[in-house]
C-alpha cells in the first residue's frame, strides 16, 4: 500500500527510420508506393520554391506578411500523405505545404497574403480548413469536428497542425482533453521546430519531450525525427488508422527546424545564432529524401533537374494567374458580404452608406 | 401545451428541435445527467442519448471551440455556458472563429451554433453569476445576440435561434427562468431575429428595455398611467444586436420621450447605441435628454446589495418623470 | 536510433500512510509535533461542524449558495498545515477548512455567503488570498505570485488549491506550464473530489491519474490517498521544502471525496448513487485520524466529547457575531468604493445619483 | 531627448521607469531577447536583465493572469500583449480578477498593472492584427482604458499608467508607432489618466477622437478651415474609459455639431457613449444630429480593403459637411 509507482499505460518513444546522413533503417521502412514517394518529393520541391517565390514576393512589396515553412515540407507533407480526400486537415498559419499536398490554390495562397479577403474561399469539395492565425485556436476546433464525424459513423479523420509554441495554449489543453475523454479520431500534430518566434522550445515549457504532454490526457504520444519524411509518415500512419478504427487521438511530435524567418516581418538574428542554422542545413529533410528515393532508383539528379524547371515553370504560371486575378477584384463592398448569411438592416445601410462614399470625388 | 415558465418554455424549445432535427446537439457542463444547474436541459439525455447531449470536461474555451468545429460538420450545435460570467473564457473562440468563419471562407462555412447563457442578477448568486455583459457581443460583428424577456418569446427565439445559419448568442434572463408562467402553443412558434416589439403601446413616453427589465418596466408604465395620467409605449427589444433600431426611433417620433433600461452597466452599454441611434434617425422629434436607468458601473455587488444596482420600480419611475419634466 | 524509449525524469507514485482501517505504515509515518496533530483535529472537525451550521443557515434563507467542504479536511488541512504564516495560500471556493486554518475570519466567510461584501476584507497581513469562483482561474495567479517571491529572493510558498474538474481548464495548464518553465515555489494542490458538479473524475479526463498531468510540464507530480491527513502531509511538506528551497513546483493529487451536495443549489441524487456516498464514508478522514491520535495516546472519547462541546459553542459565538455585523453593515454606497482606489467623476455622479435615489420615497 | 516616433517614446517610459522602481518589470511573448515585434521593448533585457524582462511561454491568459499574482505580491508588472486580436484570450482574467481584484478585497490588494497591446490597422498585417476592440475594456468597470495618439501623450500616459494603482490597458495605435516624431523631454512627464485633451480649438464644429485617428481628423478640421471657412474643434480622448465627457460636453455648447471619429465598429462602440453623454449633457446645444465617422460593423479586411473599412479624411469631411448642412 504505502508509496508505488503507477502504471501509466503509455510510454513516449522517439521514432527515426532515415537518419541524416541518409542511412535507413530498413526493418522500419514504411510501405509506401512509388508513385506516392515521387509524389511526396515533388511536392517537398514544390513548397520549397514557392515558398522561396513568396519571400521574393513579399520583399518586392507585392505580397504582406506570411510565415515561411522552409525545412518543414517533411513534417508536413510526410503526415498529410496518409490522410484520404475525405480526412479533414486543419492547419495553423505555416502548414503552405500541407495544404498545397491537399490541392489547396496556391494563388488563393498568394491572395491572401496579399490581402484580399477572396483568397479564404474554400472550395465546396474541401476537407481543408483555413488557416488559423491564433495560436493553438485550431485545436479545439479539430477536435469537435471529429467528433461530428464519430457522431455521423463516417470513417473519416482529423489531423490537425499546431506548432511548439502552441502547446502552451489553454486551447491546446482543453482540444486534447476533449478528443480523449471522446476519443474522437482526431491527430495532432505538433511541428516542433524549436522556436516560437524568438522563444526556444526549451524556454516554451519545461518539459523534455512535447511528445509527453499526451501523458497528461492518456493518449499515445509519439517523438519523430520530422525532417526524416519515412518516420513522420509511419508514425502519422500508426496515428490515423488508430483513429479511424475508433481507437482515438495520438500526438505527435515531429522535430524540425524553421529555417527562415518566422514571418516576413521578423528578423532572427536579434534572437538566433547561425551556426544553429547551418547545424539543421545539414539535416535538410528534401536532401534526406533524395538521398533514399536515388537509393530506391526513384529519381536521377537530371531528375532533379526536370522537376525544378518543371516546378519553376508552374510557379511562374501561378503568380501570373495570381496577378490577372488582383486585377479583377475590384469590388470593395465585399467586405459586407460574408459578414452573416443575410445582410442584416443595418449593415444595408452602412452598405450604402459606403457606396455613396466611393462615388463621391476626393 | 398549458402555461410555462421560461426553463419549461426553453427545454420545449430544445426537445421540439432536437426531435425534428437530428443534427441538433446539445453540449456544456452538466447539461447531461444533472438537466443542466437550471434544469433547462432536464430530459434530454433520456430522450436523445448521451451522443447528443453531451455533458463536457470542465472548459468552456473547449466548449465553444469544438462546438465550432461540429458546426463546420454540419452539426448545429446548442452549446451552454453555465453562467454568462465564465462566458468571457471562450470568448475568443467567438470572437475569433463562431464570428469570423463565413467571411474567412467566403461563404462556404457558415457556424450555425447557438452559445446560451444564463445572465444578469436576482437569483442570490455568488461572485461572477449575475453580470449582463451582453454590449461585449453586441459589439462583435458577425455574433447574434438575442435576450428573451418571457416563456414564451424564449421558446419562439431559441427555435430561431438554433435554425438560424448564423451563430447566435443567446442570454437568458435568469431572474425570468421562475418568475412567471405564460401560455406557450404545442404548435412550432418562431419569432424573427432581429425584431423588436411593442408591448405597450402609448403616446407620451417611450420606454425600452429587454430580459428581466421588461416586467418592471410593464410596473413602472402601469403607475405613471394611474398617478400622472402619462400613457407610455413600452418596446422589447429581444434581439441586442443586430438592433431593431426601427420601432424605437418611430415610437419617439410620437412620444418625444424616451427612458432606457437595463441591467448592464450604463457606460459603453447597450443604451448607448439606442441613444445614438434615436439621435441619428429621430433627432428633431427629442423634447427632453434621453434618459438611461441602468445597473451602474461597478462589479454587481453580493446578493444583499444587488437591488441597489439593479434598476427597479422606482428608479425607472424617478427617470420617467424627470424625463418628461424636463 | 530507431525506436527508442525516452526517460522521463519522473515517475508517478502514489502514496498512503494510515489507511481507511487505521493501519499505519510507520516507516513512512511524517514526524508532526504533539501540538501539531492536536490542533490539525481540532481544525478538522471545527471546519466540520462549521460546514454543517452553514448548511443549516442556508437552508433556513440566513445565507445563500456555497460549496460545502465535508470529506475534504484531511485533504485541506493536510496540505495548509505545512505551510509557515508568511507563505501564501490560494483557495479556490471550497476550501473552508484550509481558509479556517490559516486564520480567516469565520464571520467574514459567513459574510460573504449572505450576500455582503464586506466579508471579503482580507486584513493587512493576512497570506491568504480570497476565494476564487471562475474554476482554476487562480492557478495562473499563484504561478505570478510565487514568481515574485522568488524575484524578491524571499523564502516563501505559494500553495494553490483547486479541484479535479479544474485540471480540464486552459488556466490550469497555463499556470503549470509558467510555474515548471520559471521553477517558481507554487505547489499545486489538487483536490480530487471525484466528481465536478455532476461529472464525475473519470469523464473529466482519460488519464489514469491527474497527478501525471505534471508530466506534461516536466514537474513532479504526486497522488496521495486524501483522506488520509499523514498522507497529505507528508506529500505537502515534500513538495513544500522542494518549492522553498529553489527546487521548483509539484503538483500534489490528493483522491478525496466530496460528501456533501456541489454546492446548495444542488441536488446530487440526480447524478450520483448514494451507494458511493455510504462507501467513502467508511474513508471518512476524521475518524481516521482519530484513531492514529487515540493509538498515539493523543486523543479520548471524553477530549472528542469535550472537543465537540467547545466547538458548539465557539460556532455559536461565530453565528452571533455575524449576525450582529450583518445588522451594522448598512451601506449600500459601498458598491462604488473600491471599485478604483480613486473615485472617477462619472462614478461619483452615479454614486450622487443612487444617493439621490435612495433618499427618495418609494 | 529630441524627436521620437511612437515607438521609442513607449521604450523611453518603459525605460526610465524600470530605472527609477525596481518592481516595475516587464513580460510577454518575444519582449526579452527579440525586444517585442514591434521592438518597442528594445533595449530592456540588456538593461534590467531576465528576471525583470520575462519572455514568456505563448500563453495570453497566463500572462494576464501571472501579472495579477505579481501585483498582488506589490510588483508593478507592464505585460504586452502581442495584438489586442489576441487580448480576447486573457480577457476573463482581466474581466473576472485585475478588474475586481480590490473591490473583491475591500481594498487590500488593488492591481497595479499596464497591460500594453498594439492595436488597429494600417500596417499590412494578416487576419487578427488589425482590430480595435477597445470598446470591450470600457465597459468593464474596475479597469480604465488609454489610448495615446501620438509620442509625447504616449510617453507621458504610459508613466501615469504604469503609476496608476488600478489596472490600466494600454490600446497603443499601431498605424502611428511610426508615422510621425515628436519632441519627447528627457525630463519626467506625466499626463493624468482620465483626462482629454483639446488640441485645435474652433467654433463652428466638435470632433472627437483618439488614437491613430487623430492626425487625419486634424487634417479634415484644415480642410474644412481652408475649404468651407469652418473652424473646427479637436478633442483627442486619450482616456477611453473613465471617458472625459467634459471637455466635449462642453465644446458643443459652442459649436452645436459633433463628428466622432473612431477605427473601432460603429454600433456598441465607444462613440454611442459619447453620444448618449451628450445627449445627457447638453441636450439643448445639440443643433444637428451627432455624427459617427467610424470603422463599419463587419470584421475589418484583409490589408487591400483596409482603406475602405477605417476612416479616411474623405469620410470624415462628408461627415461633417452633413452635419453643418443639417
Ligand atoms: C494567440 C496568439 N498569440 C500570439 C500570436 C502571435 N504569434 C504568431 S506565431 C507565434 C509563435 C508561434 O509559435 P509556434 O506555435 O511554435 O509556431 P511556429 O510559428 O513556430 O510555426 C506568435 C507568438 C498569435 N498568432 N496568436
Ligand atoms: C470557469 C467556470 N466554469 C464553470 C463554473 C461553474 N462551476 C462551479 S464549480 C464547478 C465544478 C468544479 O469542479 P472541481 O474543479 O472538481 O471542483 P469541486 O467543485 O469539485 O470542488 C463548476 C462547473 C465556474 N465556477 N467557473
Ligand atoms: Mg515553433
Ligand atoms: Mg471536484
Amino acid at each position: 500500500m504505502p508509496k508505488k509507482e503507477i502504471d501509466l499505460a503509455y510510454k513516449i518513444e522517439h521514432l527515426s527510420i532515415l537518419d541524416e546522413d541518409g542511412e535507413l533503417d530498413s526493418d522500419l521502412e514504411p510501405d509506401i508506393s512509388d508513385d506516392l514517394l515521387v509524389k511526396m518529393h515533388r511536392t517537398m520541391l514544390l513548397t520549397r520554391r514557392f515558398d522561396e517565390r513568396m519571400l521574393t514576393l513579399q520583399r518586392q512589396g507585392k505580397m504582406g506578411t506570411f510565415a515561411p515553412i522552409k525545412g518543414q515540407e517533411a513534417s508536413q507533407i510526410g503526415a498529410a500523405a496518409v490522410l484520404k480526400e475525405k480526412d479533414w486537415l486543419a492547419p495553423s498559419f505555416r502548414e503552405m505545404a500541407a495544404e498545397v499536398w491537399r490541392g489547396k490554390s496556391m494563388e488563393n495562397i498568394l491572395l491572401v497574403y496579399a490581402g484580399f479577403n477572396e483568397g479564404g474561399l474554400i472550395p465546396d469539395e474541401s476537407h481543408t480548413l483555413p488557416v488559423c492565425i491564433p495560436v493553438a485556436t485550431q485545436v479545439p476546433h479539430a477536435a469537435g469536428l471529429a467528433y461530428a464525424i464519430k457522431f455521423k459513423k463516417e470513417e473519416n479523420v482529423v489531423m490537425v497542425f499546431h506548432g511548439d509554441g502552441a502547446t502552451s495554449e489553454g486551447d491546446f489543453h482543453e482540444g486534447l482533453n476533449f478528443a480523449a475523454v471522446f476519443q474522437t479520431p482526431t491527430v495532432f500534430v505538433c511541428q516542433n521546430n524549436q522556436w516560437a518566434i524568438s522563444v526556444p522550445r526549451s524556454r516554451q515549457t519545461h518539459s523534455k519531450t512535447l511528445a509527453q504532454k499526451a501523458l497528461a490526457y492518456g493518449m499515445p504520444g509519439i517523438q519523430v525525427d520530422g525532417n526524416d519524411i519515412l518516420a513522420v509518415y509511419s508514425a502519422a500512419k500508426d496515428a490515423v488508422e488508430r483513429a479511424r478504427s475508433g481507437d482515438g487521438p495520438t500526438l505527435i511530435e515531429c522535430i524540425t527546424y524553421r529555417m527562415s524567418v518566422h514571418t516576413t516581418a521578423d528578423d532572427p538574428s536579434e534572437y538566433r545564432d547561425e551556426e544553429e542554422v547551418k547545424e539543421w542545413e545539414k539535416r535538410d529533410p528534401i536532401t534526406r529524401f533524395q538521398k533514399y528515393l536515388k537509393q530506391k532508383d526513384l529519381l536521377s539528379d537530371e531528375d532533379i533537374d526536370n522537376l525544378e524547371e518543371e516546378i519553376k515553370s508552374d510557379i511562374k504560371d501561378v503568380v501570373q494567374s495570381w496577378e490577372e486575378k488582383m486585377e479583377d477584384l475590384g469590388d470593395p463592398t465585399d467586405m459586407f458580404t460574408y459578414q452573416y448569411a443575410e445582410l442584416p438592416p443595418h449593415l444595408v445601410a452602412q452598405k450604402e452608406e459606403f457606396e455613396a462614399m466611393l462615388s463621391k470625388k476626393e | 401545451m398549458g402555461k410555462m415558465n421560461m426553463v419549461e418554455a426553453i427545454n420545449l424549445a430544445l426537445k421540439q428541435e432536437m426531435e425534428k432535427d437530428g443534427d441538433v446537439i446539445v453540449l456544456g457542463e452538466d447539461v447531461g445527467v444533472d438537466g443542466g444547474v437550471f434544469r433547462v436541459t432536464e430530459g434530454l439525455l433520456d430522450a436523445y442519448g448521451e451522443e447528443r447531449v453531451i455533458d463536457t470536461p470542465l472548459a468552456e474555451s473547449m466548449i465553444a471551440g469544438a462546438s465550432v468545429g461540429m458546426a463546420i460538420h454540419g452539426l448545429k450545435p446548442v452549446c451552454e455556458i453555465q453562467f454568462s460570467g465564465f462566458s468571457y473564457i471562450s470568448f475568443h473562440q467567438m470572437e475569433a472563429h463562431a464570428a469570423r468563419y463565413r467571411a474567412r471562407t467566403q461563404g462556404r462555412f457558415g457556424i450555425q451554433m447557438v452559445l446560451r447563457c444564463p445572465y444578469g442578477g436576482g437569483v442570490r448568486a455568488l461572485e461572477h453569476h449575475s453580470e449582463s455583459r451582453e454590449a461585449y457581443y453586441a459589439h462583435t460583428p458577425g455574433l447574434k445576440t438575442v435576450i428573451p424577456s418571457g416563456p414564451r418569446k424564449a421558446r419562439a427565439l431559441l427555435v430561431s435561434a438554433i435554425r438560424d445559419p448564423d451563430p447566435v448568442i443567446f442570454y437568458e434572463p435568469k431572474a425570468a427562468y421562475r418568475a412567471f408562467r405564460e401560455e406557450v402553443p404545442e404548435d412550432e412558434e418562431t419569432f424573427p431575429i432581429g425584431e423588436s416589439e411593442i408591448v405597450r403601446e402609448g403616446k407620451d413616453i417611450t420606454f425600452i428595455t429587454y430580459g428581466a427589465m421588461l416586467q418592471r418596466t410593464l410596473d413602472a408604465a402601469d403607475t405613471l398611467q394611474e398617478e400622472d395620467g402619462v400613457e407610455a409605449e413600452v418596446i422589447d427589444l429581444l434581439t441586442v444586436s443586430p438592433m431593431d433600431d426601427q420601432k424605437f426611433t418611430e415610437s419617439v417620433r410620437k412620444t418625444g420621450h424616451v427612458v432606457i433600461v437595463h441591467e448592464a452597466h450604463r457606460s459603453f452599454g447597450p443604451g448607448a447605441e439606442m441613444a445614438a441611434r434615436l439621435v441619428e434617425k429621430s433627432f428633431l422629434y427629442l423634447e427632453a435628454p434621453i434618459r438611461r436607468v441602468t445597473g451602474y458601473d461597478v462589479v454587481i455587488p453580493l446578493y444583499q446589495r444587488e437591488k441597489d444596482y439593479i434598476p427597479d420600480v422606482k428608479r425607472i419611475l424617478h427617470g420617467a418623470r424627470e424625463t418628461l419634466e424636463f
